[in-house]
């Protein structure tokens, strides 16, 4: 599974992109993230407060309860601001 | 007829202006550009603007509003071009067009893009101000300015 | 800064872009464009439209116009320019132009001129289709528009 | 008094401008209106159905009952059809 992270998150864990593999039991986004958070330390800073983050799952948004299901690319981003 | 640019090129209106009216009978056309502003901050003016952006998913999302907006007023031209990169105040990040025959279509269309843009679209703002680099907040009030085209 | 012109030249966009998003700190500019429409009629495709105005009423009515928008939207700049004379189907006879700190003050501002314009100001349009000239008869529609604005 | 006829109750009345001195007693747009529709077929033409008019003392827009006051200009047209 590869995953992308956008802006400070990217910035926090030092990667814009990394493939992982979740052991069984992860199975929503925000299992994920939690999962992830742990990796390292830029990791734990970037993903400690789920409640700030926002998430895609083959590029399109979802709440971050939504089952991973067998997406192959999940983006974590903070709450957008273009326009 | 949807045009989707996101590039680090200057936003050229002239180009978008003929693009949206050429090519249709249309007898309504509505725009909205968005600018940097020299906000004066705590920190000072702001210096740049840093549009980081989703490469894929950013066209696909904005591919989707314009095609919502199409049909739900009947446009016959739908523009959204953004810009991504470094900016500086004054600069263009974004122009909306939208072309229908009558005037409230056109209007209302082109509020409900800008509006949805901002909240469905993955686009990142990182502002230097005083030397300091730091990400926008999202805001709430973009938030609601988004909902209220969902009620109808 | 408030732009009115009411002219029979062409209505030159790029200008009219360039003013607006000029001399000012705006964060938002909308506008709105009106084109000749080449409706079928029961008497066949519009060939020409000709716009009558009231010259110093005309000019007086859209300087009033763009001094209420800018108080009450806190506008940095409102343009209009209406086009008068002979003009043929694709001819833009409007652009109204807004500039604001903001996209709503912006958008709505924009919307409110275009829509009271309509109501407010001297004009009247005839048009050729089928070799007959007629005058176009008043909407209820536009009066409709512009009475939301009395409202708030 | 400077009158002004625009659109088609210029095109029916034959002219863009005249100066009349209305008599005593017409003291409203209306009235003016009503006494300017007998000076002839034309102005009889243009002038018979007064709903369908609007009118501006000194360019300003006013509703057919305004007193004349000491306009010096009127204005008599049809509903406005611009932008």
């Amino acid at each position: 599974m590869r995953v992308l992270y956008f802006a400070w998150v990217r910035e926090r864990i030092g990667t814009s992109e990394e493939v992982v593999d979740p052991p069984a039991g992860v199975e929503t986004v925000a299992d994920l993230i939690g999962w992830l958070a742990g990796r390292s330390d830029g990791h734990g800073l970037a993903l400690a407060a789920p409640d700030r983050l926002r998430a895609a799952l083959d590029q399109a948004f979802v709440p971050l309860d939504t089952p991973l299901g067998d997406a192959s690319e999940v983006a974590i981003f903070p709450p957008v601001t273009g326009g | 007829m949807i045009r989707i640019l996101v590039s680090p090129a200057i936003i050229d209106l002239s180009v978008e202006m003929d693009r949206i009216e050429a090519g249709h009978s249309a007898g309504a056309i509505a725009t909205f550009t968005g600018l940097v502003r020299a906000d004066a901050k705590a920190e000072g003016k702001v210096e740049t603007l840093e549009l980081e952006h989703y490469p894929g998913a950013t066209e696909a999302a904005l591919h989707a509003l314009a095609g919502e907006a199409e049909a739900r007023w009947s446009l016959s031209g739908a523009t959204i071009v953004h810009r991504v990169g470094m900016m500086a105040p004054g600069d263009r990040i974004v122009f909306v067009g939208t072309a229908a025959a009558h005037r409230g279509a056109a209007l209302d269309a082109c509020a409900f893009l800008i509006d949805r843009l901002k909240t469905d679209a993955p686009f990142w703002k990182r502002e230097t101000s005083g030397g300091e680099a730091r990400w926008v907040e999202a805001r709430a009030s973009d938030d609601r300015a988004a909902e209220r085209w969902r009620d109808a």
